[in-house]
């Protein structure tokens, strides 16, 4: 066991699989030398060779393109796009070629690339450093996605992704690189080093994708969340005293539906919560599927706490990034309900 | 400023629409044999010279001529004839068979059957194609079945595809051919990146690739050029000039500005023109670039001139937009009549044995088509329907198995 | 009054717009002097002029930008995407720039183009020719999705969409170009001539954005659904015989939340059809704003009949596109619940 | 295939990394002079060496001399040395801000400002430049008030862009400057838009757009340079190569192959390869193109060598990637100390006005900064939040009016 931050669990992870796998590569804007400008792969080329993990050119389409290619040759590429805001560039490379080629050539190839990018808001990061894009990947047949939110599940996802023979969107929830913020913009930053899932095995470990993590049982609601909106909506129920059942998704793509449905029909009260714009956004599958699957047992209206419908505006963060405040109220309408 | 007449829009327009006379005055073909042959080696600011060059072999009397004259084992010759013939043959009966109904779709090859005939007998099996859906004669050069084909082409029980895409988007990884899709385009840094992938595991095989002088209008084109040089990667980046673009004329892609083949120069790379309808000329700057690439040389941009002889596809009626003459007009031939005369100025060849060989490969055609409609055409016969939730991932999650479960299989 | 198939109603809209705006220029793949694959620019190049209506490079991103530029400048472009599968490309283009042009620059600098595409399937084009891509920009603030179901409709919208000064998405049904297609693949097609929506007034008329079309009043359950779906579903209700409301939503961004929760708080029952694969599609959020303000009325579970959640496969187009019979049953699962 | 030697995967890499010595012996520095300038009207074919010189004016001891040298009013050198200047005092004060907590986030564009100001002088009010983020001197050359700038930066209660923004992505219509956004490349298409727009209306405006080399390798690079070779568009395509992307050097963009202004032969479009950090080059080569565009003539592709001097952003050390002291190392020389001798040189200059100009600037910067924070820094002061709501559409729907609610405001 190590104590590690999300940045350094990730790092492990692609460390890891550099060693275990020769035909894994990692490359991406600022990755090689430098070590990508959130220090992900930090000294990765130094350790395993100017091949293994390399810059490439400022084109996300490219890479994503580039990518494909060296998996249908039967590499496993692991690529970074540095923010998620850049992946659109890409994006039909993803839908068109990587989500497709499988089904398209009747088997005969496929790209087990991950795609890793930091995404999400709360750096003041403006319109082109805050993307949370989950809901256009998860509406794509043929891709999976993935969004950790503590170091321990980052290492082992990752590696579950890497070694998926599917294309997986990794997205790294930037705001929780270095501690579990809960929203409290005004407090102090918590490092990771003070969360039990800072503890991380050094070596090899994998979580599968599908499994949605139970972060707090409760019977009273249950609020479904991933990212950095697990810690907010932890949060939330601590300021709320609410006996609530908080679940990490992990993966929206596979869905755990079964642990979903199990607790809602449990609580019979449902939350949702992302940082994503609210319209058509990944809540509003989840909310479809609760409400199908759980009709019967819900006493009051699923709630959504969302980004708002605009762009992420630059001076308005805190009045755009969920806050705990709104996710007590979201608990205290579905309470009501 | 003031001193300046207004601007205006320049919009391009070719030489000749329906009711005009076909007009190739604007292409640039240098005579035969004044297109040099650069050592295979040689640094890229020593060929900027090419992209407007145009590599050409065989003369007006099929006479190979010139410093690209290839040294080919006669067999090659003819089976790149026996390909060609093959594949227009097959494209009229399978274009002819749309029309009766027994596919949902199909695109011709015809007038370009050299550039996949050639490249293909000029590349080893274990090398990759990317190609367009204008090469079943890549495919037919390495002799992959033509029943394999017309399954696919009527998406019935056989299909290799299992139903799941339209006519003509093969793939066949046997054959070092990658699978197409109707989005054009987005497989040309597929190739780039198969190729690092061989140069990274220290490999052998290299990769081709095809766009149409259309697509080459696409973002990924240049994202592909870039990285293809950038890491060398060991690719030959293909332009197939076709002059059309479903209903615009090249000059829509930038034709009318330079040739194709000079983007190369932008990146440093080697940039060939080449008579695409010329087997010799394609296969001797196929083995250039090829040589180039296995050497570490890194990759090599040509653009084959060719012709669209037909019309875009089953879709399509070209007597719209272009004059109905317009393919008699065309200047560099027909690269079938032009590998048949080259064989008989070789003494190799007759029109007897030509005709012989036509009857052979029309029977060939007839029975493939024949064994496919004996399993069934579209609609008639098709893949077990569980086939349409296989393969969206290695394993189906549950969504896919609830759905199928609805759909009561 | 003519009678015009959808097509060349779309056309006269065209005709008209560049006929009363000199700022309208039209451009596109093969839509100048061809006139379109699907012929919808026919003889606007030749009437209007070789600079209103001219071909453009095979790039649907640099057509977007294109057009983005040409919009800052002050004209308003009309840009042809020839399948919505081809829109791709230039995703980044609509999210990152048209879509955000207004609120990043203070109100500066805006994107009045209208970006029309035939979309759908029904016409065995497989997994490149079938794409219905509305969620995609349904999810992204800035962007307005309109989709008409008849002649009459399309031209009265697509002129509201060319003279609406945000950037519009206007995705057209391309099953239903020539006739009103039901669903039954086995019928003789049915010309549009036939429907009394092809009466369309030869002049300038606009249908505004955002309000929807009650096609079918009813009491026992409301019918949600756009495009070709519209049709399918009419035809669902007269199999079925159920007094069912039917509404064609016509536009989803800005989208007509009134007529929707009316209709649902009187028939208390609902379901959402449309043809793009089913997680995280359009109807998730259909889904979620009914529950959300009509839970209260709802007699049972909201249903989704929707795509499967696969690639759209060529030879199973039958089994892919949602038929009447599929309705049919969502209704009565509806009914019974 | 045998007998050839494995393939193995190229990776550029930098001639000097930290702890090297700077290394720019791999730049290519024509001696000024040799590089001629053809008549303004020259056929590209005619114009295919031009990419490979470079054009420069000033010598080293700040003299004009060469076919470039541009007939200059003096007023434009003080106008330039004035604004080069103004945007390096503003640079390092609002750069200095950030640390202190005023700001969220900046970027300098030390070294590299004779392009933005020669160029914005270079052309009229009513020409639309479509810039990147390190070209504040394109502003400050026009008289923006750096007033507005400070409040942007800020994202107080002043700002233009009603607190939306990140700092430096101004937006400022009236001066002829288009909305810059964070994500780099996306606009060049625009200014092709624009300038055919203005075509279209038979107008006289022009467009000028840059990209830093780095970005270069999008694929909408290439869709604007398709575009506007086709259309023939009047603007002014500009690549600022300032050696460095973050921390890749130009050869990750294909710098170790060809030069970025040979990009432009591709297209058929003429291509200049310019001294960046010399103003009068940059103000000749400017010209050239603008005279080129306003008679119809459509695009010319510009690359600007210069030196990205200090690190890419606030959030950035170089120290980690580069040789400390590679700016140093820097053979172009520091393009404010160049218009600086050359103005001496011409005897309208001396170390003294220059001494007092700089305290001039500083202190109208110091003022700027001061009353921008007097309305307040990130944080303290702000647009109304109904701000947020605003601008999404040209008029808000129920949405936006129910969230706003929401909010309570
Ligand atoms: C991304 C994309 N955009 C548009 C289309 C529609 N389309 C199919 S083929 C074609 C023309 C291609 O022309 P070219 O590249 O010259 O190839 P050719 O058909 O001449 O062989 C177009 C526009 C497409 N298939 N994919
Ligand atoms: C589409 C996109 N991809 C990636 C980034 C992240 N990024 C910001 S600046 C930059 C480097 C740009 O280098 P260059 O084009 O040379 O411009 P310079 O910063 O040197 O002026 C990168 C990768 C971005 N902003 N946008
Ligand atoms: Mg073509
Ligand atoms: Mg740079």
């Amino acid at each position: 066991m190590a104590v590690m931050n999300m940045i350094q669990a990730l790092n492990a992870a692609l460390d890891i699989m550099l060693g275990r796998d020769p035909d894994v590569v990692i490359f991406g804007e600022d990755v090689g030398y430098f070590g990508g400008v959130f220090r992900v792969t930090n000294r990765l080329m130094a350790k395993h060779g100017l091949t293994r993990c390399f810059d490439a050119p400022l084109s996300e389409g490219g890479i994503v393109a580039t990518a494909i290619g060296m998996g249908a040759y039967g590499l496993r590429p692991v690529v970074e796009i540095q923010f998620a805001d850049y992946i659109l560039p890409a994006f039909d490379q993803l839908v068109s070629e990587a989500a497709r080629l499988r089904y398209r050539s009747g088997g005969e190839f496929w790209a087990p690339i991950t795609v890793r990018s930091p995404y999400g808001g709360g750096i003041f990061g403006g319109q082109t450093h805050s993307a949370s894009p989950e809901a256009l990947f998860a509406h794509v047949s043929g891709l999976k996605t993935v969004i950790p939110s503590t170091p321990y599940d980052a290492k082992g996802l990752l590696i579950s992704a890497i070694e998926d023979d599917d294309p997986v969107i990794f997205l790294e929830p930037k705001r929780i690189y270095n501690g579990p913020f809960d929203g409290r913009h005004d407090q102090p930053a918590i490092p990771w080093s003070q969360h039990p899932a800072s503890a991380v095995p050094e070596d090899y470990y994998t979580i599968p994708l599908g499994k949605a993590a139970v972060v707090r049982e409760g019977a009273e609601i249950t609020v479904l969340a991933y990212g950095t909106m697990v810690h907010v909506s932890l949060r939330a129920v601590e300021e709320a005293g609410v006996d609530a059942e908080v679940i990490d998704l992990r993966s929206l793509v596979p869905l755990d539906i079964e642990t979903i449905v199990a607790s809602v029909r449990k609580t019979r009260r449902c939350v949702i919560v992302h940082e994503a714009s609210r319209f058509a956004g990944f809540g509003a599958e989840l909310l479809a599927l609760v409400q199908e699957r759980c009709f019967y047992h819900l006493e009051a209206p699923i709630e959504r706490v969302a980004g708002w419908d605009t762009p992420y505006p630059h001076a308005f963060e805190w009045d755009y990034f969920p806050s705990p405040a709104r996710v007590v109220s979201a608990m205290r309408r579905a309470l009501e309900g | 400023m003031s001193n300046h007449r207004a601007l205006s829009l320049h919009i391009p327009a070719p030489p000749s629409r329906p009711g005009d006379a076909p007009d190739f005055t604007g292409l640039t073909l240098p005579e035969l044999g004044t297109t040099r042959r650069p050592e295979v080696l040689t640094h890229e600011a020593e060929m900027r010279d090419m992209p407007y060059g145009l590599v050409r072999v065989l003369d007006e009397n099929g006479v190979a001529v010139g410093p690209w004259k290839p040294a080919l084992a006669s067999e090659i010759l003819h089976r790149g004839l026996r390909a060609m013939l093959l594949t227009r043959v097959f494209d009229t009966h399978m274009f002819g068979a749309h029309r009766e109904g027994k596919n949902s779709f199909y695109m011709k090859s015809t007038g370009e059957e050299a550039i996949g005939a050639a490249s293909s007998l000029a590349l080893g099996r274990s090398d990759m194609c990317f190609p367009t859906y204008r090469m079943a004669s890549y495919l037919i050069a390495r002799e992959y079945p033509l029943l394999d084909m017309v399954n696919q082409i009527y998406s019935n029980a056989a299909d290799p595809l299992k139903g799941r895409q339209m006519p003509i988007l093969y793939s066949a990884r046997a054959y070092g051919f990658y699978s197409i899709a109707g989005n054009v385009g987005s497989r040309f840094g597929h190739a780039v990146g198969w190729a690092m992938a061989s140069a990274y595991k220290h490999d052998d095989k290299i990769a081709i690739a095809f766009v149409g002088e259309g697509t080459t209008a696409e973002g990924n084109f240049h994202e592909a050029m870039t990285f293809a040089a950038v890491y060398h990667a060991p690719v030959i980046l293909c332009i197939t000039n076709n002059q059309w673009a479903i209903s615009s004329f090249q000059g829509i892609a930038g034709g009318a500005e330079t040739t194709f083949a000079a983007r190369a120069i932008g990146y440093g790379l080697p940039g060939l023109r080449v008579d695409g309808n010329d087997f010799l000329a394609v296969t001797a700057a196929t083995q250039w670039a090829a040589e180039r690439a296995r050497s570490n040389h890194g990759a090599t941009l040509i653009e084959f001139v060719t012709y669209r002889v037909g019309g875009h596809s089953t879709s399509d009626d070209p007597a719209r937009y272009r004059p109905t003459d317009e393919p008699a007009g065309w200047p560099l031939g027909d690269p079938i009549e032009r590998l048949k005369m080259h064989l008989i100025a070789l003494g190799e060849w007759s029109e007897a044995r030509h005709q012989a060989l036509v009857c052979e490969v029309t029977e060939q055609v007839r029975d493939a088509a024949k064994a496919g409609e004996e399993i069934g055409v579209l609609g008639v016969s098709r893949p077990d329907r569980r086939e349409m939730f296989e393969d969206v991932y290695k394993e189906p999650d549950w969504r896919l198995i609830e759905q199928r479960r609805e759909l009561g299989i």
